[in-house]
């Protein structure tokens, strides 16, 4: 089985090999409650529900906790303590962009001289199985940074669901270890399955095309844009709270804050936003962004042309939380649609 | 086009052609649903909408722009939020020209991912005090007459809440949808010396929650922006009605009744 | 797990000097940082209170303490500020690009500093002072507010004594200051070096830093060999937290020290331009 | 090791000498009560209190004077309120209200703090531990 190749795994085989899984390993997949799908680690297989537009919230928090302890200091002892390795996990149906997600934080937070080893240890113990979408969403526009809706770029198996099972498709060696443990569940995909796939994945991308097209290279000259009167109009709206950086699957900003605990230094870090006024505010009070607009343009120029100059990819996933989230409709298609 | 949203976008074209104001604060349509607009030229008036969609407390904005004359949309709740601000000495009153719209209840956006409806009637709207603004230079009558549809929710039993503070991401969008919650330096932001970690840190939404909800007793007005704003859907404003409902009882004191009331919350009184 | 980069390693407070009424040097002992080049800067903990990045002053050669000038400013600072001898903070680093000091040999060069700012530029005059000989003429111009916030007075005469010119001023006079009174860019053409070959070093807040790019293209300096060190908060110093990224340029990673042409680049608000 | 309720006292300034007279006849509280003197009751930021109980307070007493004892009614009216609010509150969210309590002291009243002190312990241990930290994180 080489790297790429398509499988084949019947509904029943999947529910086998979910049980083995769960049974083996720690499972987190999307669960509904009260009408929503968050990712939360399953004890058994009944309780993952696979029929979701997608979740609310990405599963960023998994590989960058919204706070974590990276350093402790034991004043009479000296002693020095960092956090441990992680445990092995199975991220499962996890949707197109926000595997795309992963990837681009690879590039970001594992990029040499100093990668990040609370990111890495867990992403090197996590093994992301994806699941194509079957519908869009209506704030939904992967298809402009080709992160979806069928084969996303960060996920060890492509999980695309068609009739009688699923489609595997093996992304990396991580996924072929994984699959090749329960290789008798899987078997070779046949050609009316690999015509159902191009069929759902013609169909999907020509719904989505009609919404934003793919999107060009002048994006990355978004750093002259910043002038123009759409973003003097719609910051006014900003109400610079963190909830679009937070729901972000890309958001990777973070805070550090020092403090005492019962007689323990500690350093934790955690999520930051750019919408804050104390972003880049210094100790003397000096700010680079010091208006609000300044603040907005960073927010769409960091994702759409600084995070490409500095780590060669966008910072946007298409998944439209922030779009469908934020109390006062900003929106990023508007700068994609206007300068895409 | 409602007979309503006629009447608000003439009479926000009139203010800006006369120069009555420089901005008229209003909602536009975006999308599936309606968002927040700023609009400074006469022939822009026509952006202007109404529906139940139009959730968001404008008021939130006028402190930004103190000191400039600024026409804005208000629903009562709003209006009353209005009134809050000025007795709170935060705008003054002359400055701002409210267009009064009756309100028939919002719409709560019901968010992302969610398998129901864009948006559902909003729960708060049921215990709603005045449906019309108590300051109002303009009123534009509602189109349909009548209650609005009740809309039941789910009811929140006294355990429930830590699990629902437990789910906060301590996104701070209910403090920055809030149009009284405008303190420089926010006890629950994370300023040194902090009560609360800037960094979220789930024992701490306990604090989080009761101190805002300490420090809105007595003044919210119960608009509901935060809830609607909130991204894991907090029902915060029946934990707020229950605050007011303690000042209603002690004080027979309903926030944002009238100009010029001191609110009990702010002011000592000895007989109070 | 891989090197954890945000803990800091353990270093003493060894000596406490005042600079200046709001500012001090402190000399921390041992110099976990081992090598670093004149111009980076180091992340350091005053623990339990929080970290911050400051410009290392003192000389690349002394191998086991280092030296940084804090103004009290912001927590941290004031922290520093009331820390005694024998405390212990952390370090961490070196991170960023320094001063171009590979291309400096025998080239003449001006260093232009700006109250705080010299801090990073005595790192450089120090790493010059080692090897006299091998460059040309060396001239610093110093411009601080008043007489008493020049840093490093007690210095300039050992300075001027090992061959290098010393220019300053002041923005408000004092009585018993003779020297010259104005901005520093009012002075930045005593110094007579080659100008379409030296390299200048400059930094300073940031308005003083736009008005001197200005003056020194004017005198003649040619603007690849002119280079400043800019300031921006930094959380991490490694180029992952996302506070000092303007225009895919990370602060931390290829600056503090930039190049004219680069800071050209740079958006507005960070760029001097 | 039975788990014994943690109190939490803020005492003001009258009542404070109050309660150290009661330490002087002899009344010693469990290890696991805690005073806090402040110049005045109203000083207390009820936050204070909220913080009180995410860090562990089973219980958090307030001692301040009696109104009619003070030039102004101001600062023990003040207080009265604030608690009283608090207690609204912790009751909406599922906190027992009688975690959070008021009581008259004035300076000379050693006994009566003592008495009341024991009687309250008494009551918490019977509401149980209230252990707000562990159930948010749990939940979180």
């Amino acid at each position: 089985m080489r790297l790429g190749s398509m499988l084949f795994i019947s509904e029943d085989g999947f529910k086998l090999l979910l049980e083995e899984l769960v049974s083996s390993k720690k499972v987190i997949a999307p669960v509904e409650a009260d009408g929503f799908f968050d990712f939360k680690a399953i004890k058994h297989a009944g309780e993952a529900s696979l029929d979701y537009t997608n979740t609310r919230l990405p599963p960023k928090r998994f590989f960058i906790p919204q706070r974590e302890v990276v350093f402790k200091h034991y004043p009479e002892t000296g002693v020095r303590q960092e956090p441990g390795i992680s445990v092995e996990t199975v991220l499962l149906a996890v949707r197109p962009c926000d595997a795309s997600a992963l990837s681009i934080l690879d590039n970001i937070l594992l990029k040499p001289p100093h990668p990040d080893p609370f990111y890495e240890s867990r992403r090197r113990s996590t093994t992301v199985l994806s699941l194509s979408c079957a519908k869009p969403g209506e704030e939904c526009f992967c298809n402009v940074f080709q992160t979806g809706p069928v084969r996303g770029s960060g996920e060890d198996v492509t999980l695309t669901r068609i009739t009688g099972g699923f489609l595997a498709e093996l992304r990396s060696e991580r996924g072929r270890l994984l699959v090749n443990g329960f290789r008798s569940l899987f078997e070779k995909a046949v050609s009316e399955h690999l015509e159902e796939y191009g069929e759902l994945s013609r169909r999907l991308t020509g719904e989505m095309e009609g919404r934003i097209k793919t999107v060009g290279e002048q994006l990355v000259k978004l750093e002259e844009k910043l002038g123009d009167e759409y973003f003097q109009q719609a910051a006014q709206r900003c109400l610079e709270c963190s909830l679009c950086s937070f729901v972000c699957p890309v958001c990777y900003c973070f805070d550090t804050e020092d403090y005492l605990e019962k007689n323990t230094y500690v350093r934790a870090k955690g999520w930051d936003t750019c919408a804050s006024p104390f972003f880049t505010r210094m100790a003397s009070g000096l700010d680079p962004r010091t208006s609000r607009v300044d603040r907005f343009c960073h927010r769409f120029c960091h994702k759409l042309s600084r995070i490409p100059l500095a780590f060669n990819a966008y910072g946007c996933v298409g998944c439209g939380r922030c779009v469908s989230l934020c109390p006062t409709g900003v929106d990023i298609r508007e700068v994609l649609k206007r300068w895409g | 086009m409602s007979r309503a949203e006629d009447e608000l976008r003439s009479i926000a074209r009139s203010l800006l052609e006369n120069r009555v104001v420089e901005l008229v604060l209003g909602y536009e349509r975006y999308g599936r649903s309606v968002r927040p607009c700023f609009v400074s030229k006469p022939e822009e008036a026509g952006r202007l909408v109404w529906s139940p969609e139009c959730w968001f407390n404008l008021a939130k904005y006028l402190r930004s722009l103190r000191g400039r004359r600024v026409g804005v949309v208000a629903k009562g709740c709003d209006g009353r939020s209005i009134v809050e601000l000025v007795n709170e000495n935060q705008v003054d009153r002359g400055s701002i020209i409210v267009i009064a719209v009756e309100c028939t209840g919002v719409n709560r956006p019901v968010k992302y991912g969610s398998t129901g409806a864009a948006s559902i009637p909003a729960e708060y709207c049921g215990r709603c005090v005045s449906r019309v603004s108590p300051v109002a230079d303009y009123l534009v009558k509602a189109d349909v007459q009548g209650p609005p549809e009740e809309s039941p929710g789910a009811t929140v039993h006294a355990s429930d809440w830590l699990s629902l503070f437990a789910k906060c991401l301590k996104c701070s969008a209910c403090v920055k949808a809030c149009p009284l919650c405008y303190c420089t330096e926010c006890s629950i932001e994370g300023f040194k010396p902090d009560l609360v970690h800037r960094l979220r840190d789930s024992k701490e939404l306990f604090t989080f929650h009761l101190t805002r909800a300490l420090h809105m007793a007595g003044r919210c007005v119960e608009c509901g922006a935060c809830e609607s704003a909130c991204p894991v859907e907090i029902p915060l404003t029946r934990l707020y009605h229950e605050l007011n409902e303690w000042f209603r009882e002690n004080y027979s004191y309903v926030p944002g009744s009238r100009i010029g009331e001191a609110p009990p919350a702010l002011v000592f009184k000895e007989d109070g | 797990m891989g090197l954890n980069p945000y803990a800091p390693k353990p270093a003493r407070i060894v000596r406490v000097k005042d600079e200046a009424p709001d500012t001090k040097t402190v000399t921390l002992s041992p110099n976990h940082l081992g090598g670093f080049t004149p111009g980076q800067f180091a992340m350091l903990t005053v623990y339990g209170v929080g970290e911050a990045p400051f410009s290392i002053c003192s000389s690349p050669f002394d191998k086991d303490s280092l030296q940084f000038s804090i103004r009290r400013m912001g927590s941290v600072t004031r922290m520093v500020h009331e820390a005694r001898v024998g405390d212990e903070v952390g370090v961490r680093g070196p991170y960023g690009r320094g001063w171009p000091v590979e291309s400096m040999s025998g080239r003449d060069i001006l260093m232009v500093g700006g109250g705080i700012g010299l801090a990073p530029l005595r790192s450089l005059v120090l790493h010059l002072l080692g090897e006299r000989d091998k460059y040309g003429e060396i001239a610093v111009c110093y411009g601080a507010r008043t007489p008493s916030l020049l840093m490093y007075r007690d210095e300039f005469d050992e300075w001027a004594g090992r061959g290098v010119k010393l220019y300053l001023t002041v923005d408000v006079g004092e009585e018993g200051w003779d020297g010259s009174v104005g901005v520093v860019t009012t002075i930045l053409g005593k110094p007579l070096l080659n100008k379409a070959e030296a390299i200048v070093c400059t930094c300073g807040p940031p308005v003083m830093i736009r008005f001197v790019l200005k003056r020194l293209v004017e005198l003649g300096y040619s603007k690849e060999n002119i280079y400043a060190s800019l300031e921006s908060r930094m959380r991490c110093g490694i180029g992952k937290c996302g506070h000092c990224h303007f225009g895919g340029k990370h602060v931390c990673l290829d600056g503090p020290v930039f190049q004219y042409g680069e800071m050209a680049s740079l958006p507005r608000g960070i760029s001097p331009f | 090791m039975a788990w014994k309720p943690r109190v939490i006292v803020f005492t003001c300034w009258c009542s404070s000498s109050g309660v150290d007279q009661a330490g002087f006849e002899g009344f010693t509280y469990p290890p696991n009560v805690s005073t806090i003197r402040v110049p005045c009751s109203a000083i207390i930021n009820p936050s204070l209190i909220v913080k009180a109980f995410e860090k562990g307070a089973d219980a958090v007493l307030v001692t301040a004077c009696r109104p009619s004892e003070l030039r102004s009614v101001a600062p023990s009216r003040i207080t009265e309120a604030r608690v009283s609010l608090l207690r609204r509150l912790l009751k909406t969210i599922g906190v027992e209200e009688d975690r959070l309590r008021i009581l008259w002291i004035s300076s000379n009243e050693g006994g009566l703090f003592s008495r009341e002190v024991s009687r309250i312990l008494g009551e918490v241990e019977r509401l149980g531990p209230l252990n707000i930290g562990g159930r948010m994180v749990e939940q979180g």
